[in-house]
């Protein structure tokens, strides 16, 4: 085959002239197409960070507790006990588009492998979704297709989902976002790392066999390949949750064996991309013969076995002399290990096929030498304008209790029960809190501990401030977490933006990535690892700048965590920190009056630490009965969402928030969003020790009301503002998704 | 006394019937490999929870072709207590250890929630503890627990007091509204005509600890326990 | 040889899908589908001298495995023998 | 009118059920079957006033509900016409 390279098939392969310089540079000759083929994926945007890297270097990502920061398959921090949380997130947004079940399901199965790839047990799933209005046809099969396909995998393999977010906006109609982070527990000294140690060593190749899945030469002219195999080749891959769970078993039983040198999964550019990390990551190479690569269909080319994204694969390194040790483990659970190739001394990427040359790439090339941009920036356009909110022409302000039944049938607000009873949410037999009863908490089977966790983000407050909007996503989740009585320690992050190329979008991206870096600074948590996913963008409209934080928090002693739910009545109800009342970039203002506009809540990073420090200490100390924080739809939401579960209601009553006096002033304190704010129900007796407490971290705090009676009373400065029935709003909040996805 | 845990291939909640028998219940417990064809002396055989090969197919219609099946007949021939949960239930189905079939869910959809049965018999080895017509809150998680037998079974089942738990509300009623999978009766589990093998689709061992939100499923631990120790196995 | 299986649930057997299918197509305004019976449909690669042999085969397959007889039946076809 | 839908995986696309069936069959002893792929069956039952708007109605049905295009295509089958 002959092999002209010009501008189309450079396209086609998503490379620059200049990046095609940079690889004849690298190579010290023209590279076959072969070869072409392996750098466009390590050189993608997916693999690479090329737009982001230098941004992304700028976060905060070390910290006494950290075992692993990023550059690893996923991160870890020390919770005690010689182990370590393991964890990351990673999106599927785009195949999740073009086929909901399965895009989301392979999600959820290639973020799993990176967490057991470390050596860690996975023992929780959280995911952040987005999509349209659920009104559409075209958003409702999404919906569909994304929850049962993570649901799908998820529960097959048997890890638990046990939380998650979800908002609906239009912007993500034609760019759903599936978001998912998997936790998983190692013990800290087995830590497994993707490195191809040792030359002379065998590689090993297991789990499926290989097909053409998600080559991204999907789009290139068949001529270039044998006429045979014209059939448009789908790029979807589906999902194999029982050969995962195969491949988890087996894997997690290989990695006791220190015949085991290293192992990583085939993720994004499949065997290319852990042929060439695990040699760099040691300083070798690996070469391997891709006929020796099982394959499921007949006839494929190195190219296309080098670029395939099958799931369900991993390759490893053995000590030579001992393979038949992991090979018999594998047999156990009737996988078949095959060797494909060798470790050798030259840092480089060797590919035969049938014993003849068809690529060498250095490893360095590859992995480390990827172009990286710092791409324009320019503030955006609309800005001005979406910042600016006139409360005056909002017009007469709505009844309190019409704002409130709109925000309970908000699909944003209401509750998620459709979605997360499709998943099993309690297998492996540690969930100490369920869906909707505060923030999702797993024990550490072994020990006194447990770990929460929550993944938090608001496009909204990115798209008017990206920097304050990303504080804000940061602050949420730590807050989260520390409402059940956890002290944040680590972070992971996914970045979902449009166009980078778009020098607005590019601004968006920095400023988020900026707040990111200052919130975990100030507030102590390490950024361990995350996944950035742009382009999310169709027909020149993008998604709201979109960065979503998970945030995993260490609870020391289990039977202390915390929920959200009221379960007495004649409890006290504290108000910590202090309402700012904004409606700026509120789930009111998009509800009751269809706009985005204002300005997000500015969050105080210190009183933020303060807050978060409280509400772990409180819960240690066993005076907190209840805690939740304010997010969408303000406190009235927080504290009508406490009382549902069980129908015990409240009566409180709520400080006007300091601000001139206005027509909306009911509505500010009700419904505005504040970042620094929670609601704390004290144990019995217990509100004199979380004041005290209060008073000792500098936190405003005060009691605002009880538990008890069966309505929702809610005063703003002594007036009576709502007093409703728990159980209709309960109502109202429950049936509310449902009727709007067409599924009651 | 011991409880043999037996693990197929994509079984996942073979773990937590080894918790719970294990270090809740502080007695001797075993995995038992699909493969193995001996069930290690135990008392008690357990038929985990999961997707055994994935549940592709049919749920249990792979898994029933296991060697250890073979051991599990036989010991449930002599009357040794084997108990099926969730996917184990559609196991036994399907090796036709138990009578009936899986259908999907009526409303189509992966189904878990906490929900109530009623014990309808307590002469099997893992109700004998139960008080007659009890309320337990149990959690389901399955896509495929719609029971069904054709009517002339069906019947018999019942008039044999083969029927062991049916869907209820919190305060025992049998309701359509309780049901959450649509199975026939409000069928939650059911027993053998020699009653020492039984088959549920909810979890008993998710609910033996109270900080996970229930233990009420402890109780058909205990039964078993007692009719090992006891000696109640003839 | 090629063997393709069909099985269905018996007609005394409720079938949820094939009713949410009819439904949503209704909502859809497809009035003229009447009924819907959903099924499996399975092709197998049978090695076999011959028709007869590898019919013999898949239908032992079926009723071992593909089908369950308390719900559900099974048709044959092999390709090219008719 | 009775129209059969068969739904099968696209050629390319791969089939964990069918893998997972075949490797059962194996491992029982049956050597014979070299290759199972599951699809989908469904029997529709349409009123319509000749076989081929019966099919018609069918293959939109099936374009808009049965089958999910990116990964499947499908068969029809009109009952009684050949
Ligand atoms: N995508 C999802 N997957 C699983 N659980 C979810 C998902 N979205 C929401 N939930 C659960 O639904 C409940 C309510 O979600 P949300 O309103 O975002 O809670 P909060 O405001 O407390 O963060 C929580 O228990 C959450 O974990
Ligand atoms: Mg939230």
């Amino acid at each position: 085959m002959t092999l002209t390279i010009d501008a189309a098939l450079l396209d086609r392969h998503g490379l620059t002239a200049e990046e095609y310089e940079r690889i004849v540079t690298a190579m010290g000759r023209t590279p076959n197409l072969t070869e072409l083929g392996i750098y466009s994926v390590m050189w993608s945007e997916h693999c690479s960070y090329k737009s982001s890297k230098i941004h992304l270097k700028t976060l905060p990502t070390t910290g006494p507790r950290v075992v692993q920061g990023p550059g690893e398959n996923a991160g870890a921090v020390d919770i005690g006990d010689g182990l370590a949380a393991v964890f990351k997130i990673e999106s599927h947004n785009h195949p999740s588009f073009i086929e909901p079940y399965q895009g989301a399901a392979t999600g959820v199965g290639g973020i799993i492998r990176d967490i057991f790839t470390m050596g860690a047990r996975p023992i929780a799933l959280l995911n952040s979704l987005r999509f349209g209005e659920p009104d559409t046809p075209l958003t409702r099969r999404i919906v569909s297709g994304v929850v049962s396909g993570i649901a799908g995998y998820g529960n097959s393999i048997g890890i638990p989902t046990i939380g998650g977010e979800v908002m609906f906006d239009d912007c993500y109609a034609g760019n759903p976002l599936v978001n998912v982070l998997c936790l998983g527990v190692a013990h800290v000294s087995e830590i497994v790392k993707g490195r191809a140690d040792g030359v002379g060593n065998p590689v090993y190749y297991v789990g499926a066999k290989t097909g053409r899945d998600g080559i991204h030469g999907a789009t290139m002219a068949s001529a270039e390949f044998d006429e045979s195999s014209s059939e448009k080749r789908p790029a979807v891959q589906v999902g194999d949750p029982f050969m995962e769970k195969l491949l988890l078993e087996a894997c997690l039983e290989v990695m006791k064996n220190d015949a085991l040198v290293g192992i990583q999964d085939m993720g994004a550019a499949g065997l290319t991309c852990s042929t060439s990390e695990m040699g760099a990551r040691a300083g070798t190479g690996v070469e391997i013969d891709t006929a020796l690569v099982p394959q499921r269909e007949t006839g494929m080319t190195p190219y296309e076995i080098m670029l395939s994204e099958s799931q369900e694969r991993m390759l490893l390194v053995v000590t030579l002399g001992r393979e038949h040790e992991i090979e018999a483990i594998f047999e156990k659970w009737d996988l078949h290990a095959v060797r494909i190739g060798t470790v050798i001394e030259e840092p480089i990427l060797r590919v035969r096929h049938h014993g003849e040359l068809v690529a060498e790439i250095p490893n360095g090339s590859l992995v480390d030498e990827a172009p990286l941009y710092d791409r324009p920036t320019q503030l955006p356009a609309y800005l001005g304008e979406a910042q600016s909110l006139d409360i005056a022409s909002l017009g007469v302000p709505p009844a309190p209790v019409a704002a409130l039944d709109a925000l309970l049938a908000s699909p944003n607000i209401a509750s998620k029960r459709w979605i997360y009873r499709q998943y099993d949410h309690m297998v492996r037999t540690n969930t100490l809190t369920l869906p909707d009863a505060g923030t999702p908490c797993v024990r550490v089977k072994g020990t006194p501990r447990a770990v929460a966790m929550s993944v938090d983000g608001n496009g909204r407050y990115c798209y008017l401030d990206p920097r304050e909007g990303a504080r804000a996503a940061v602050a949420e989740a730590a807050r989260n977490v520390a409402c059940a009585g956890a002290r944040p320690i680590g972070a992971t992050n996914n970045l979902n933006f449009a166009n980078p190329q778009r020098p607005e979008i590019m601004w968006q991206f920095v400023e988020s990535v900026r707040g990111i870096g200052d919130a975990c600074r100030a507030l102590g948590i390490p950024i361990t690892g995350g996944n950035v996913s742009l382009y999310n963008e169709t027909e020149g409209r993008g998604i709201y700048p979109t960065p979503v934080l998970g945030v995993v928090g260490l609870i020391d002693d289990a039977s202390r965590t915390v929920g959200g739910v009221i379960r007495e009545a004649g409890l006290d109800v504290i108000l910590l920190g202090t309402p700012a009342g904004d409606l700026g970039g509120s789930e009111y203002l998009r509800v009751m009056h269809g706009l985005v506009r204002g300005r997000p809540p500015r969050v105080d990073l210190d009183r933020e630490r303060a807050l978060c420090a409280l509400l772990a200490d409180a819960a240690h100390d066993g005076v907190v009965h209840a805690a939740q924080d304010a997010s969408d739809g303000g406190l009235a939401i927080a504290m009508a969402e406490c009382t549902f579960a069980t129908g015990i209601g409240v009566d409180i009553d709520l400080p006007a928030p300091n601000q001139a006096h206005d027509a909306f002033l009911t509505l500010r304190a009700l419904f505005g969003e504040t970042a620094g704010v929670a609601l704390v129900v004290a144990a019995h007796n217990g509100t004199g020790a979380v004041l005290a407490r209060a008073n000792d971290l500098g936190v405003p705090a005060r009691v605002i009301g009880r538990t008890g009676g069966e309505r929702l009373r809610l005063r703003v400065n002594g007036q009576v503002a709502i007093d409703e029935p728990v159980a209709r709003c309960a109502a109202t909040w429950r049936g509310a998704l449902e009727a709007r996805l067409g599924v009651a | 006394m011991k409880f043999a845990v037996v693990v197929f291939p994509g079984s996942n909640c073979d773990h937590d019937a080894y918790h719970a028998a294990k270090h809740v219940l502080g007695q001797e417990a075993e995995f038992v490999w699909h493969k193995d064809t001996d069930l290690r002396g135990a008392d008690v055989v357990i038929l985990p929870g999961g997707f055994s090969y994935g549940d592709y197919l049919r749920t249990g219609a792979i898994a029933r072709y296991s060697p250890v099946m073979q051991a599990v007949a036989a010991f449930s021939a002599t009357g040794g207590p084997v108990l099926g949960i969730c996917n184990g239930f559609q196991v036994l189905l399907e090796a036709g250890l138990l009578e009936g079939a899986m259908l999907r869910n009526a409303r189509l959809k992966f189904n878990c929630e906490h929900v109530h049965l009623r014990v309808e018999q307590t002469t099997t080895p893992f109700t004998a503890r139960c008080a007659p017509g009890s309320v337990l809150r149990i959690p389901v998680a399955h896509g495929e627990g719609n029971y069904f037998a054709d009517p002339v079974t069906l019947q018999r089942l019942e008039a044999n007091g083969q029927v062991i738990f049916r869907y209820c509300t919190a305060a025992g009623e049998i309701a359509d509204a309780a049901n959450p999978n649509g199975s026939l009766h409000n069928i939650a589990g059911i027993c053998n005509a020699t009653r020492n093998v039984v088959g549920l689709m909810p979890h008993p061992e998710r609910a033996c600890e109270t900080a996970l939100g229930s233990a009420d499923g402890l109780v058909m631990f205990e039964s078993a326990i007692d009719y090992v120790t006891a000696g109640a196995r003839a | 040889m090629k063997v393709r299986v069909f099985v269905t649930l018996k007609p005394s057997v409720f079938d949820p899908q094939g009713r949410a299918i009819v439904e949503a197509l209704h909502s859809m305004g497809y009035g003229g589908v009447g009924d819907v019976r959903q099924g499996k449909y399975f092709e197998l690669e049978i090695d076999a001298p011959s028709a007869d042999a590898a019919s013999a085969l898949a239908a032992e397959v079926a009723d071992r495995m593909l089908a369950n007889p308390v719900i559900e039946g099974y048709r044959l076809e092999v390709e090219g023998a008719r």
